[in-house]
């Protein structure tokens, strides 16, 4: 018999989980999302610079479109954000009292945060400035 | 499949590891649970562990001795009981040593609270004797013992059911176990067997006690000519959750909780005038019926309320001029409930939506513990007769064990003391015995009793009685007529019933032929040790024509010294009960009567 | 009160038997209950009723043994603690995440009891005991007071995404007793549990999710208790 | 006994969860510091939303391909802020790789992939912190 049952990344999610858990869900989605568009967009800038191809110009373009730059916006944004929470509450402990409080304190001040650049972005988009 | 150890011990609560941590300083030791070990009933103890150890105000373990005699209603051996008073204090320092969080006084030392029938012998007034850890004693208890087994490497053999105590020629050699998950005999061949398997109270229908508490060592050790003491005697407590029977310490009351009728009234007044709402259990549970019987329960039901709201419990410290010890009157808060008293808080706020520092709480006597058991002199030796004659490498202590230091009536507090002395006491003979001893051959087929019980359950055919059916009618018959009150025809109709129920357990069948998990199978052996059990409790009952402690017969509503100073025997042979009697050790305390 | 209609409730309960089936299937039932019932009285009225094979521990039935904790509604959950009025008609029930399946909604223990083994989970203090008890302030008594309340239920560690990405994790229910007798002023191996805390297996895989202190049937504060010993580890080291 | 006592991994592991934490609240400074500054250097003015922030977190001056203002700030093609750029590469690139292989870790068992999948994401960042340094420099 196994020593343990492996629980699948779906079964996992299928878990009824709190706020608490959306936000490490959260956390990783945004972490990788940041890894992968910011980890390609300097390997394109690498190529486009070095051999200048065309696959690498469209990468960087698409990267550069204002929908996208919502996108990595958002990314960048709730991780900053839900990381600078873990950050106090893995060195002030206490503060762990009032976990649900900082939650939604987090998403309290990241919402205009996010939302009114986002919101910029949006309107420039179609001003058809970018 | 055959292990072989010097000593096996069936049951891994207080009782049990406490023993295991004393015998295997000496002797191989091997541990049978049912469950796991953090599992067990001791667990669920909450108010404290008396021993005066005198924290807070003087206290002396002779007090403590005579109080548990009192409490008794006369009928404990007075030996043990002074035994068991006088190491309490040493236990309860080993536990602390141990590492168990007991709550703490303003110098450190371990925290103590009153509770009931414990008194200041000289002023009579409540002493605090309970040591506690918060309202989770026995859970701390549970947890530190079981941390102990695991640092001193204890053999545990978890989710193994005993089945059958392997005995022959006078002698005990082993015990025969099933092994749940995968439903296999095992032999235990050992020089000692200790029983720690704790009560029964899934006898009745409104109880405290676990699913687990089926009475299986008893009902075993009964099967193999072994006699059950004083089984009549089983407490009932005061206060259990309104139909859920879940128990409500009686540390509430120490707090200052107070006991309510629907008048408002505090009736314990008139029960015991001297110490009240602490009074002993068989005394506080029979108010609360004769308050129920008379009409005053609440709302016209078969409750009363609890109240410790600080308003209630602070109005009656000052009517009863209670003080600190500094002179100040005494008084609680909210917090001070919260603090002390958090589980109470949690049980009753999960299931009754009721927080105890706001609302008062539904209470009503709940079946919650065997005075009776398997009879054993002090050092944890199963003894057979009148003479105390001891079978030699079998032992009982704990709850299903009858030393006897409860007699008719345990007082609060002391089922804890009783688990850790007699564990300690039984562990140390044991390991004394095995190496004093050699192994005695097994009989052939030893597992052929266990394997007959098994195989001819798993064979019924299909379509006969639930177990559900016949287990319900069996608590509610109990409940009826062998519970708090009793009387002649009542316990005749119930001994009529249950002879009924044990025909009809035979033609029993169960949906779960497997092997591997079974809990249909063992559900339905249970409730054959549970039939037993109630047998032999009713008949004891039917016979002891007075009233003692917590068995209590409105026929004859006196304590008759004169007749019946005495502890019961009840042997099983041929399917019927016989009872003998065997008396009382009397060393100090010439009986008196017992008020409060 | 504890009072209410009887009503009937749906269940749906995760089925498994070694000797009979190859795969985990869903067993579908009916159980008359009150609202104030307990999950676990609806489970025994399909055993006891309905279907004797269906297998799951149970004993004290208040919260404080720990044999019950489940997966009700997606969500682990003491049987005897949650209430048929707080999870509505539709119950679906499922044994605990991340440890093997012996039968139906009984898991093997073994693993879980093995990471508790690991962190000491006993007081060590070698000087000799004095003749009354050690002393320790009411102060001192508070410092680890909220995680003695451990029934270990595994209903954290079971809940955990980092036990369940990687079942060597020792997962919230270990630390949780290492934190009660690192933090308890009587014991003197806090260093050695800490260094076995330390471990990549240890408490660095805590990623302050929260399932187990939502978990917690006993209520305790079971992240903060992680975070304190890193905190211990920190401020040790740095 | 499966679990190992206190051995040699155990440093570093808590290092990296150290820096994992410090480095996010870096960071945090570094991006503030870049927005605040391309603000006050006049970006509100001559940059679109995105442009501003994007440049706000790597003012490197030829940073934004797709924009017609390209060369607003011609001066911050200096050493400090190629420096500046380097070293907030360099650290988010140890910070978001360490996370990777943490992920990686975690859902990744069979031993051998699991070594192969770790070597991947330390082959990736190398090339990553390389290709940037590459970018930042100029050294075409």
């Amino acid at each position: 018999m196994l020593r343990t049952r492996r629980v699948s990344y779906l079964e996992g999610l299928r878990y009824q989980g709190k706020e608490s858990m959306l936000a490490w869900v959260l956390h990783r989605i945004t972490g990788l999302g940041i890894l992968f568009f910011v980890g390609t967009h300097v390997v394109a800038a690498f190529f486009l610079n070095a051999i200048g191809d065309n696959i690498s110009k469209s990468v960087t373009l698409w990267y550069e479109s204002t929908p996208f730059q919502i996108f990595i916006y958002f990314c960048v944004l709730y991780h900053a954000f839900n990381g600078l929470r873990l950050v106090v509450e893995d060195f002030y402990p206490p503060v762990l009292r009032y976990r649900r409080e900082l939650l939604w304190l987090q998403w309290l001040i990241f919402l205009p945060v996010f939302g009114l650049p986002a919101f910029l972005m949006v309107l420039s988009l179609f001003s058809g400035s970018a | 499949m055959v292990h072989k150890y010097d000593a096996i011990i069936i049951g891994a609560g207080g009782t049990g590891l406490m023993a295991a941590l004393y015998a295997s300083r000496g002797v191989r030791v091997a541990v049978l649970t049912k469950m796991y070990p953090t599992r067990s009933h001791t667990g669920t103890a909450q108010g404290g562990i008396g021993a005066a150890l005198g924290n807070h105000e003087e206290d002396r373990p002779e007090w403590h001795t005579f109080d548990t005699i009192k409490g008794s209603d006369y009928l404990a051996d007075q030996d043990a009981a002074r035994i068991m008073c006088y190491e309490a204090v040493d236990v309860v320092y080993e536990l602390e040593h141990m590492g168990l969080p007991f709550n703490r006084t303003e110098e450190g030392k371990i925290a103590q609270r009153p509770f009931g029938g414990h008194t200041n012998n000289e002023t009579r007034q409540p002493v605090r004797r309970a040591c506690y850890a918060a309202d989770r004693t026995g859970h701390m208890i549970l947890q530190t013992l079981y941390q102990q087994c695991i640092k001193q490497h204890v053999t545990f053999f978890n989710e193994f059911q005993v089945l059958d105590l392997i005995v022959e020629d006078g002698l005990a050699r082993g015990v025969v176990a099933l092994e749940i998950t995968t439903g296999e005999l095992h032999v235990f061949h050992a020089k000692a067997v200790l029983f720690a398997t704790g009560g029964w109270g899934k006898v009745w229908q409104i109880t405290s006690n676990a699913h687990s508490l089926t009475g299986d060592g008893p009902a075993v050790a009964l099967r193999r000519g072994i006699p059950l003491e004083d089984m009549e005697f089983f407490q009932f407590h005061p206060t259990g959750i309104y139909k859920m029977g879940i128990l409500i310490t009686e540390g509430v009351r120490g707090e200052g909780g107070v006991l309510i009728n629907n008048e408002g009234e505090r009736f314990m007044e008139r029960y015991a005038p001297t110490i009240k709402d602490l009074a002993s259990r068989d005394i506080t549970s029979r108010a609360i019926y004769l308050e129920v019987r008379e009409g005053r329960g609440i709302d016209g039901k078969d409750y009363v309320y609890l109240d410790v709201r600080p308003e209630t419990a602070n109005k009656y410290f000052d009517l009863d001029g209670k003080r600190n010890p500094d002179g100040t009157p005494r008084r609680i808060t909210a917090a001070d409930i919260r603090a002390k008293l958090p589980d109470i808080a949690d049980f009753t706020r999960t299931y009754l939506g009721i927080d105890p520092v706001t609302q008062p709480m539904p209470v009503q006597p709940t079946a919650h513990y065997a005075m009776g058991g398997i009879p054993t002199d002090i050092h944890g030796r199963v003894v057979m007769d009148e003479e105390n004659t001891v079978l030699s490498g079998f032992y009982a202590a704990g709850e299903t064990a009858c030393v006897s230091v409860h007699g008719a009536n345990r007082l609060g507090t002391n089922s804890l003391v009783d688990i850790l002395v007699f564990g300690r006491r039984s562990g140390i003979d044991m390991m004394r015995y095995c190496q004093e001893a050699d192994f005695t051959p097994l009989p052939d087929e030893p597992e052929a009793f266990a394997r007959e019980q098994v195989e001819s359950l798993r064979a019924r055919p299909e379509g006969g009685e639930r177990v559900a059916d016949i287990r319900s009618q069996m608590q509610r018959v109990m409940m009826d007529h062998v519970a708090v009150f009793r009387e002649q025809p009542g316990i005749q109709e119930a001994l009529d019933v249950l002879s009924d129920l044990q025909e009809r357990y035979q033609r029993i069948s169960i949906d779960d032929k497997g092997s591997q998990y079974n809990t249909d199978l063992l559900e339905a052996w249970e409730l054959g040790a549970l039939l037993d059990i109630a047998q032999v409790t009713a008949a004891a009952a039917l016979n002891r024509t007075e009233s003692r402690g917590a068995h209590s017969r409105e026929d004859c509503p006196k304590r008759d010294d004169a007749e019946w100073l005495k502890h019961s025997l009840a042997y099983r042979a041929a399917g019927r009960i016989e009872l003998r009697y065997k008396p009382v050790t009397i060393v100090d305390y010439p009986p008196k009567e017992r008020v409060y | 009160m504890a009072q209410g209609e009887p009503m009937q409730v749906k269940l749906k309960i995760r089925r498994f038997n070694p000797e009979t089936d190859k795969k985990r299937w869903w067993g579908h039932y009916q159980a008359e209950v009150e609202p104030t019932d307990r999950v676990l009285d609806a489970l025994h009225y399909v055993k006891w009723h309905v279907d004797g094979t269906l297998a799951f521990r149970r004993s004290c039935a208040h919260g404080i043994c720990g044999s019950d904790a489940m997966l009700i509604n997606g969500r682990n959950q003491l049987a005897c603690k949650v209430l048929i009025k707080e999870v509505g008609r539709k119950i679906t029930v499922e044994p605990l995440l991340g440890l093997p399946v012996i039968k139906d909604l009984v898991v093997d223990m073994e693993p879980f009891f093995e990471q508790y083994r690991a962190v000491k989970p006993y007081l060590v203090n070698d000087d000799p005991p004095p003749a009354t008890e050690r002393r320790q302030s009411i102060e001192e008594r508070e410092r680890f007071d909220d995680t003695t309340k451990c029934i270990l239920c595994a209903a954290c560690t079971t809940s955990c995404p980092s036990f369940w990405a990687r079942s060597d994790y020792l997962g919230p229910a270990a630390i949780v007793q290492a934190h009660r007798f690192i933090f308890d002023s009587r014991d003197q191996a806090s260093q050695e549990r800490l260094q076995i805390l330390a471990e990549s297996n240890g408490v660095w895989r805590c990623r302050n999710i929260y399932n187990c202190t939502e978990a917690c049937p006993r209520e305790i504060q079971v992240t903060q208790a992680v975070a304190e010993v890193k905190r211990e580890m920190m401020r040790r080291r740095v | 006994m499966r679990f190992r006592s206190a051995g040699q991994g155990s440093a570093l592991e808590y290092y990296l969860w150290l820096f994992t934490r410090l480095s996010a609240v870096f960071m945090l400074f570094i991006g503030a510091f870049g927005i605040i500054y391309a603000n006050l250097a006049g970006g509100r003015l001559t940059m679109d939303t995105p442009t501003q922030y994007r440049w706000g977190f790597f003012p490197i001056y030829w940073h934004v391909q797709n924009s017609d203002i390209p060369d607003v700030f011609p001066n911050w093609s200096n050493s400090f802020w190629r420096v500046y750029g380097m070293i907030f590469l360099f650290i988010a690139a140890v910070h978001g790789f360490n996370g990777l292989r943490i992920v990686v870790e975690d859902y990744v068992h069979r031993p051998i992939l699991l070594l192969l999948a770790k070597g991947l994401v330390f082959v990736l960042f190398l090339f990553v912190v390389g290709a940037g340094g590459v970018v930042i420099f100029e050294l075409f």
